[in-house]
């Protein structure tokens, strides 16, 4: 099955990130396909190449990123919600004329519509959030 | 059906109670995260649940109630554990999943 | 994008300005009217408030955010004419329809005729219209 | 006496019941945010909040009662309205601040 | 820092893992063990959870997050021995202190003698310890 | 009077940041001292220069920052939390072989004992969160 996943809070702060993480392995695991995995609100925060957990913690964008390109998953970043959060690739970066980006390469950043199709496409569409 | 899930303890949100209240029979409830803690016996909430499994099925996600140090022993009878796995198959059993965030 | 048509919910459950969930989920209906799915919204809970009427914020004086409340009034024109509203939410919090924006839309298939685009429901109703749902995105 | 802020809708979460229940007769409840609607007459909570006037002072932050469309008008009789210079005056004239988050 | 001790309360109502504030609440008290302060910390509503006894989470099977209850284990070596929960909020959550991790503290007004530093207590004690403080850190 | 403020939520998802700045404004118009204002959990992410709002919106880091230049503010961001989160000053980002950096000129980072400080320096703190 073709399953959609949509993540709406930053990681640590809310358990939500972790959650769809382990669904999303589980999914895997059983076969199924992860169609997208789309992340809005504070959810963008999880994109940040910049975040250094204590050692004895979950590194929790590393995760995504390493599960998605064991996968190759499509991780979607809503670029209206990341730019308010100051979350940016380098394209974003220069079109605005920020000095610096965060965004880890696992992810990419897009527009809503990105969100719709996935509900569109999937079978399912699972929202964590808080 | 749907599969309406739940992540927030019935004592701090309103999002079980509203749940309940506009889920129809024959479909299922999924707690998980903090949502884990309306699967124990004992509390103020314990009837409600047990109300619910009247008509609906409840499931409870196993490794959120260990985190919690909640015993499994302790669940509502009636309420079915499940892992991550168990979450996935339900995931793909119901029409469709509507999150009471 | 295909031939199927789906059936998306957007479930509102937050009140507006203590969260930016009731703003950025109203970002998404826009941009999901594009896609000519069967689209309703559901405000239950707090979620009601954000259709409250007179919801008023200046830039330097009051809370300092923008009132984005006049964006449900374009709703119509983006073919989104289903807002359903759980009457007990309402009446929990002392609110009847009248203390709501009067959101309307032109129905085309009635000679373009000025319908209100707000249902008040009974919980059954509601449970059963999101019980048709092929995709709920909660907010 | 303490000032008790609550910034949480008593409709979505437990807060405002909370320090209604640990806050002591002469103490006061500022109602802020999302905190707002408690401030309003017709509402569930309306009794409790009027019940709670006879032994604390109940203020409400009028920019956020703006916000949401809520007409001061309905605010509960007894209960103070300031802005967010009122807020300041209270935050000093109380020997500490409770936030109930 | 200075001669004066001021009274700390640390308000904690919210359930562990879940959310991340009685993990990073934690680390505030350990932090603030150094300041000389008289501190309590108060567990209230779902704060009651935190200090449950047996969570148990493990890295590849179960949420996959530290399980950092044995934290608490460690305050009264800090000489935070003051936690007051609230009878209330256990008794709705059908739980009792022997639900609860055992933490103790050695006295050493009395000998080093251990002793419990979970003091269950009733909705009117901790309003008045409440009262009491002069500084509030809520979580 | 002398206030120290606590910040524990992000900008924009919640109206945490909004509030306390409003009590700030009101505060320092009113006379008073700021003794502090010290951001936690997701309060960090207040700090980032990254952020590119909307238009039509409040930009509310740069609000901070104006604030605190007019006013000479000590904004304190929690080390911890701001790793955690990817929230790094320069000097962070190099100690931690990051290639970026995302922190306002305006805010400063430093450890919990900041907070606490500020208990016991300020006559009130007020605690604005979710």
């Amino acid at each position: 099955m073709k399953f959609a996943v949509m993540i709406n809070e930053g990681p640590y702060q809310h358990q939500s990130s972790d959650s769809a993480y382990n669904f999303v392995k589980a999914a895997l695991d059983k076969g199924h396909e992860i169609f997208r995995i789309f992340f809005y609100h504070d959810g963008v925060n999880n994109a940040t190449r910049l975040t250094i957990p204590p050692q004895d913690d979950r590194n929790i964008v590393e995760r995504w990123s390493a599960l998605a390109k064991e996968h190759e998953l499509d991780l979607v970043v809503c670029v209206a919600a990341a730019q308010r959060r100051g979350l940016l690739d380098e394209n974003e970066a220069s079109r605005n004329g920020k000095d610096a980006n965060n965004i880890d390469e696992s992810f990419r950043i897009s527009g809503l519509g990105q969100l719709i199709e996935a509900g569109i496409q999937a079978d399912r569409l699972v929202v964590f959030g808080d | 059906m749907l599969l309406h899930t739940v992540n927030k303890s019935p004592f701090e949100k309103n999002a079980l109670e509203s749940c309940l209240n506009l889920s129809k029979a024959g479909s299922g409830v999924f707690l998980l995260e903090d949502g884990v803690y309306a699967a124990m016996k004992g509390t103020v909430w314990a009837d409600k649940v047990t109300t619910a499994l009247s008509d609906k099925k409840v499931y409870v996600l196993t490794p959120d109630l260990a985190a919690r140090g909640m015993n499994t022993d302790n669940v509502i009878d009636g309420i079915e554990m499940v892992d991550y796995a168990g979450f996935v198959d339900l995931v793909a059993e119901y029409s469709a999943t509507q999150a009471w965030l | 994008m295909e031939g199927d048509v789906k059936k998306f919910m957007y479930l509102n459950r937050k009140a507006p300005y203590g969260t930016v969930y009731a703003l950025e989920s109203l970002e998404v209906v826009l941009i999901g009217a594009a896609f000519d799915q069967d689209v309703s919204l559901a405000f239950v809970d707090d979620g009601v408030y954000q259709l409250a009427n007179n919801q008023t914020t200046t830039p330097n004086d009051g809370i300092g955010m923008k009132n984005f409340s006049p964006t449900y009034k374009a709703l119509g024109d983006y073919d989104v004419t289903k807002l359903y509203v759980d009457q007990e939410s309402l009446e929990a919090r002392g609110l009847s329809v009248d203390d709501l924006m009067p959101l309307t839309y032109e129905d085309e298939d009635d000679d373009w005729a000025e319908k209100p685009s707000i249902r008040v429901v009974s919980r059954e109703e509601l449970t059963n219209i999101m019980d048709e749902q092929d995709v709920v995105l909660s907010f």
